[in-house]
């Protein structure tokens, strides 16, 4: 635990297990995130990475464990039923006392936390502009009646102009009114961050940002990172393969591998750890 | 009171046993397409009329049957050729609605031939026969279904799980995409599952219509729709489920049918109370409970979605 | 591609608005060519056709028309009705004749009312076709005087006291007959099960174990000839021992057919029996054995259905009504409807006030099961 | 950063439409009030409301329904059940004492109600039936259309519903049209009534598409993954889509009723259901501009133009081969699958008609392709 702890904790993983039938995806996993950091979870193909943000978002109820979200438990579950017999992980008595808590993916969106995906999925009939919009849509006051009526003109503009600035902060302004599905692979990952940040999240899940860029690109994307970041006040939790990128911006760093944390720490002491060379980077160079 | 249900169960036994012929086929293709293929009830009625038509051309009726299953065949693999293979990479929507297009198109084309006008079917000898079961009668075809369905099923079975091509089956409708990347000729075994479901719509609609001899252009919606309600109960994929969920659905409709005699008999009602109205809704309502209380029904296997 | 469809659907738009010659008149046939009741209505235009062959042209004043028939096919659906009446309207006739099934013609009522063109009921023997309005008259009898019938019959001459009776659901036509059937049985002292199936029913198995339940002694279905003839398939599959009666839309050669061969007593009643006319049977048989079109729509062999005489004596009333009112104007022929009359192969016909042909008695026929043949077995009327 | 849409093709638009109906005004002033060019136009408005309807489930929310009739059915009964003139209640509800409703309510509330009445079908059907995917979702939604239609056809709500019998008597689209004192029509409205609701129903429905809610739902349909983690709730989002759907099927219903004068549970049918959908596919999914043009084109089609191919034609003394009853409907099955398996995207593919006319659709029709 370093130099971050005397700031508030945003983000708090606590013994999460989930288990897909007897495959046990992520085994245990705690971390915890503070408030204006930037922190990566890395680790080899299959290591559970994109399981645990899908933990984290709803899209999934992990089978144990708690997370906390500004102090706040938002998924709360212990093994129940058959998985009770089944259960391949530990700690599993240790929340059975508590109630169950767990969010559809929009609750927690709304509560904060947005995300991108690691295999684009903007919406592909929409064009870039419509993409960033429809983000605005759950802060929305208005109702059916009143928006089909248009006796919101006043909030759709403020959207409208939102949206047009969230573009331009991206460097996307120029191809506002293209289909997102026509845009270079890199824009539209930049398209799918300003969409995620259209949402007012304070905690940002970056699912592999940087898949698929070159050098140059990821570069900037890297500078994009931490310039968002600060604009917008935000806390980030990416998982990335780039490792420049990531000894690059990240304040600390998350290891995973066959569903566990092997490491945690700076980036430097996560270069220098043996446990980690040996598990993912040694097998990364082949 | 047995004297009074005997009659529904019978009946119920039999129509069961037609609707697992077609479910058979609904339940293999979705097994592996993924398609709920609503053109399938119009084959099995096409196969009807194929037969109509057959016999009055004035063909002995032992050289009927097969060339009705051989043309009800060339029709499944034909659709499948024409109608499902061009969209094989489109979304699942548009090939559904290709499929309410065959459906469409295959009764249309029946109602131009047929003037719109009911055909009789042709009397097949022995199974047209009345026999009596206690103090029931009823026709061979009725006592003789249930056995020749379950004579099939234990044939496909053996195929599906002892020749080559039914392990093909089996690995396409566990992953679509990796059994092509492994070599399997994928057409050929979308070809075979659409022929063998065609093949048992074909004798389902040989047994069907002999039972109640008529042929209109809409004599295959219902028993088609009853039949793929028959496949989803039974848990999509699963043959015996489809088998099972078939006889389930055709005694619990003929129950239904006779369930005001027996409140009657029972002494609850004074006069009919139109639950019969009820007989095909209630089909619709087992499905859509089931659906809601076990989505994969009885037999099937869970798929999970991946993000 | 796109002008040229412009272009070809502009033309087609303008092309059916004018086609009308000076000395044609044009008489409209609404009834179903397909459908649950395609048969019964094709016999039904036979009918009309027939007639139209023998009498092709009208007298009008002092003009000679050649009289056109605009026939449309209704489906035996309701609400292809609409469309099928439309079309009769449009092509511009003077009077409309039809329709076999009494839901049909309800439906298209209003259409030919808001157009102002009389039609004349053949077959269509429920009385809310004509009841309340002014356009619509009819040939044929009513069902509370059939059902009158048919239950004097069940009860005192064969002697039942339980019937079943079993209607299509939405079915105007059996949903009425059986009504009446019902009230008029009822006071006799009968006791009625009424039962009724969904449309496209085709295992009626489980209908039949109910009669048997129920302990009826007759079967009464007035379904149409596609159901019926698969209830007589299937009564005789199961050994049905009560007999079925029925309306006239069982008065078919194709039910006549089911019943051959089988043990199954069919009883109904219906407008006509055949030989009570020998110069129409003659004629017709003639007609329907020179036009293989004609003999196909028939069923497949000359024997007459009551319906299309009925067809028959309905054209000859409306050409009647052209001469009555002189003038090929809807509205006119409508005002000479009710006072005309003629002598029609199935009796003197003549409108009371609703516009329906007094008629008081209706003939109650059987097959012969080895034959195959319709036989006659009374006149029936009421007291 | 500009935002801004050319207005003209906008404005070019609501002229066009503007001149429709004035066209249609002038024509049912001027043309014979029998021509089947009115019919075409009144079932083609009613067919335009229910496709839209369908198309902003299937086609923009990309829920695959299937139970439209059912809608349309429980719609046009309201609106027969409320507005049959009380006097005329003996003899429709002939074999139920007149019935158990024994009151009128104006024609508009009526309509509202048959909206309402099928809306809140659709609410109670889209608890359990909205969480099944795809396919599940149409073949339950088909089933539920089918319960509907038994429920209406059951004697034992016959006070109410007549039963399977025949509903007549409400006030139909003739009733539109305004006489004198001598029952001679003086200005005829029965088809430009018709074209207004359709048209008002439309209107909101565009307008509903284009509001913030409308974006949320064509985000479900491109990806419901990525709609929900933007916060878009699903189950409450489809709901409000299955609702207002059925809502104007509910209306459309109402005026069915009015168009063929009689309402009978038994032609609602899957049948009707497949014949709106393949309206919606050949307009294009996800147009309603399609949608509506599609209805007019099937209707006028079916009713009017390919009629001739139902009946034997001689040219001179050559008769034309295979045309007799059923070759029209062979020839339409034959465009539709032809539509169906060629030209996916129907008539309109996904664009409306503004964008015809301005040239930033043309772009995005071809990033598209």
């Amino acid at each position: 635990m370093s130099k971050a702890t005397n700031r508030e904790q945003v983000l708090r993983l606590e013994n999460i297990t989930m288990q897909f039938g007897g495959v046990v995806a992520i085994n245990n996993l705690s971390m915890e995130i503070n408030q204006g950091e930037i922190v990566a979870l890395i680790g080899p193909n299959g290591a559970g990475k994109t399981t645990a943000f899908n933990c984290v978002t709803g899209v999934y109820e992990p089978t144990n464990g708690i997370v906390y979200f500004h102090g706040e438990p938002i998924v709360v579950n212990h093994p129940q039923g058959k998985m009770i017999k089944q259960y391949g992980g530990i700690n599993g008595e240790l929340y059975a006392n508590r109630k169950p808590v767990a969010h559809t993916p929009d609750r927690i969106t709304h509560m904060g936390i947005a995300r991108t995906f690691q295999n684009i999925r903007l919406f592909k009939s929409q064009t870039a502009f419509e993409n960033v919009l429809i983000g605005t849509h759950l802060r929305k006051t208005s109702n059916m009646f009143t928006a089909t009526f248009r006796l919101n003109a006043k909030e759709e503009k403020a959207n409208r102009k939102k949206t047009a600035e969230l573009l331009e902060i991206v460097g996307l302004a120029d191809v506002a009114n293209e289909l997102a599905t026509s845009l270079p692979y890199g824009k539209q990952r930049r398209l799918e961050i300003a969409r995620a940040l259209a949402t007012d999240p304070t905690l940002l899940l970056l699912d592999e940002p940087a898949a698929g860029m070159n050098p140059q690109e990821t570069d900037e994307l890297g500078e994009f990172i931490v310039d968002i970041k600060n604009r917008f006040n935000l806390t980030v939790f990416m998982i990335e393969h780039h490792m420049n990128l990531v000894m690059d911006i990240s304040d600390r760093i998350y290891v995973l591998d066959f569903g566990k944390q092997i490491a945690e720490g700076t980036p430097e002491e996560i270069q220098k750890n043996p446990v980690v060379i040996a598990a993912y980077l040694g097998v990364d160079e082949e | 009171m047995w004297d009074t249900i005997f009659p529904y169960l019978l009946s119920g036994v039999s129509v069961g046993g037609q609707y697992a012929l077609i479910a058979i086929g609904y339940t293999m293709v979705y097994g592996i397409l993924r398609l709920i293929n609503f053109a399938h009830g119009d084959v099995f009625m096409v196969a009807g009329i194929i037969m109509v038509y057959l016999a009055a051309s004035g063909l002995p009726l032992w050289l009927c049957i097969p060339l009705v299953l051989l043309i009800t065949v060339a029709v499944g693999f034909l659709i499948e050729r024409a109608a499902y293979k061009p969209l094989r990479s489109a979304p699942r929507m548009s090939v559904m609605i290709s499929a309410i297009g065959v459906s469409y198109t295959l009764q249309n084309l029946v109602l131009y031939i047929t003037g719109g006008l009911n055909k009789q079917y042709p009397t097949i000898p022995w199974i047209s026969e009345t026999m009596a079961i206690g103090a029931a009668k009823t026709k061979v075809v009725t006592v003789i279904t249930p056995f020749l369905v379950i004579a099939l099923v234990v044939a496909l079975v053996l195929l599906i799980n002892k020749t080559k091509i039914g392990m093909a089956m089996r690995a396409v409708s566990k992953d679509f995409e990796t059994s092509q990347l492994m070599g399997i000729k994928i057409n050929n075994v979308i070809s075979a599952t659409f022929i063998i479901g065609s093949f048992l719509a074909g004798v389902g609609s040989i047994l069907f219509f002999t039972n109640y001899p008529t042929v209109i252009q809409t004599s295959g919606a219902m028993p088609g729709l009853k039949a793929f309600v028959a496949a989803v109960f039974g848990g999509i994929g699963s043959i015996p489920g489809a088998v099972i969920g078939a006889f389930i659905i055709g005694i619990m409709e003929n129950i239904i049918k006779g369930l005001d005699v027996i409140l009657f008999k029972l002494g609850i009602i004074a006069q009919p109370v139109g639950l019969a109205t009820f007989s095909d809704a209630f089909t619709f309502a087992l499905l859509i409970i089931i659906l809601i209380v076990k989505p994969t029904g009885l037999f099937g296997e869970k798929v999970t979605d991946k993000v | 591609m796109k002008k040229l469809i412009a272009l070809v659907l502009a033309v087609m738009m303008l092309v059916p608005a004018f086609a009308m010659a000076e000395d044609v008149i044009k008489i409209g046939v609404y009834e179903p060519a397909s459908g649950s009741n395609g048969a019964g209505g094709k016999q039904e235009t036979l009918g009309v056709q027939y007639a139209n062959q023998e009498t092709p042209t009208v007298k009008i004043g002092d003009t000679e028309y050649k009289v056109e028939l605009v026939i449309a096919d209704n489906g035996s659906e309701n609400d292809k009705a609409p469309s099928a009446a439309q079309q009769i309207i449009s092509a511009g006739a003077s009077i409309a004749l039809g329709s076999y099934g009494s839901g049909v013609s309800i439906a298209g009522s209003d259409y030919f009312k808001n157009a102002n063109i009389p039609v004349i009921g053949l077959t269509c023997t429920n009385p809310q076709v004509t009841a309340g309005n002014t356009h619509y008259f009819r040939v044929c009898f009513l069902d509370p005087f059939q059902g009158t019938v048919l239950a004097n019959y069940a009860f005192n001459t064969l002697g039942v006291k339980t019937a079943y009776c079993l209607g299509e659901l939405g079915n105007d036509y059996d949903q009425g007959l059986i009504e009446y059937f019902k009230q008029s049985f009822e006071k006799l002292g009968g006791t009625v099960f009424k039962e009724d199936f969904p449309s496209k029913t085709q295992d009626f198995t489980s209908y039949l174990s109910n009669a048997v339940a129920y302990g009826a002694e007759v079967f009464f279905c007035p379904v149409s000839i596609e159901y019926s003839t698969l209830i007589i398939q299937t009564a005789s599959a199961q050994g049905l021992e009560m007999p079925i009666l029925g309306g006239d839309t069982l008065d078919s050669n194709k039910v006549a057919e089911a019943a051959t061969g089988t043990n199954i007593k069919v009883i109904i009643t219906t407008f006509y029996q055949e030989g009570a006319n020998e110069k129409f049977d003659n004629g017709f048989k003639a007609w329907l054995n020179s036009d293989a079109e004609a003999m196909t729509n028939n069923g497949g062999n000359d024997m007459i259905a009551a319906v299309s005489v009925m067809g028959y004596d309905g054209y000859y009333m409306a050409l009647e009504a052209l001469k009555n009112a002189g003038s090929t104007d809807g509205a006119a022929v409508m005002a000479a409807l009710p006072t005309t009359e003629i002598d029609g192969v199935s009796g003197h016909i003549k409108f009371d006030d609703t516009g329906d042909a007094i008629r008081t008695s209706a003939f109650v026929k059987t097959i012969n099961n080895e034959t195959g043949a319709w036989e006659f077995v009374a006149e029936q009327s009421v007291e | 950063m500009n935002q801004k849409k050319s207005k003209v093709p906008m404005i070019v638009t609501l002229f066009l439409i503007a001149a429709i109906y004035i066209a249609v005004f002038i024509a049912e002033q001027t043309l014979p009030s029998t021509s089947m060019l009115f019919t075409v136009l009144k079932k083609g408005a009613v067919y335009a409301l229910v496709a839209v309807s369908m198309n902003l489930l299937n086609g923009f929310t990309g829920i695959f329904s299937l139970g439209q009739a059912g809608f349309m059915l429980v719609g046009a009964y309201v609106y027969g059940i409320f507005t049959i003139p009380v006097a005329q209640r003996a003899a429709v509800y002939q074999y139920f004492d007149g019935g158990i409703v024994q009151f009128t309510v104006p024609l508009v509330v009526a309509m509202i109600l048959s909206g309402l009445a099928a809306a809140f079908f659709a609410f109670l059907i889209g608890l359990p039936v909205l969480r099944l995917k795809s396919d599940y979702l149409a073949i339950a939604t088909l089933g539920f259309a089918e319960i509907i239609r038994a429920i209406f056809q059951w004697n034992g709500l016959g006070p109410v519903t007549n039963g399977s019998n025949m509903l007549r008597g409400f006030p139909n689209f003739n009733d539109f049209n305004i006489t004198d004192g001598n029952g001679n029509v003086t200005v005829y409205l029965s088809t430009l009534i018709p074209f207004i609701i359709a048209g008002v129903c439309i209107l909101l429905i565009v307008l509903l598409i284009n509001s913030s809610y409308g974006r949320a739902l064509k985000a479900i349909r491109d990806d419901e993954v990525a709609a929900e983690a933007m916060g878009i709730n699903l189950a409450h989002h489809k709901r409000l889509a299955f609702c207002i759907s059925s809502f104007f099927a509910g209306v459309g219903g109402a005026m069915l009723a009015m168009y063929q004068t009689t309402v009978q549970a038994k032609s609602f049918t899957s049948a009707m259901t497949y014949e709106i959908l393949l309206i919606v596919v050949i307009g294009g999914i996800g147009s309603v501009t399609g949608s509506v043009f599609s209805s007019f084109l099937f209707v006028a089609c079916s009713e009017w133009w390919l009629r001739f191919l139902d009946e034997k034609q001689l040219i001179g003394d050559f008769e034309v081969p295979l045309l007799r009853t059923g070759f029209r409907m062979v020839v339409f099955s034959v465009i539709i699958m032809i539509v169906v398996l060629f030209f996916r995207r129907g008539i309109m593919g996904d664009k409306e008609l503004p964008d015809l006319l301005s040239r930033r659709a043309a772009k995005k029709g071809r990033a598209v392709k």
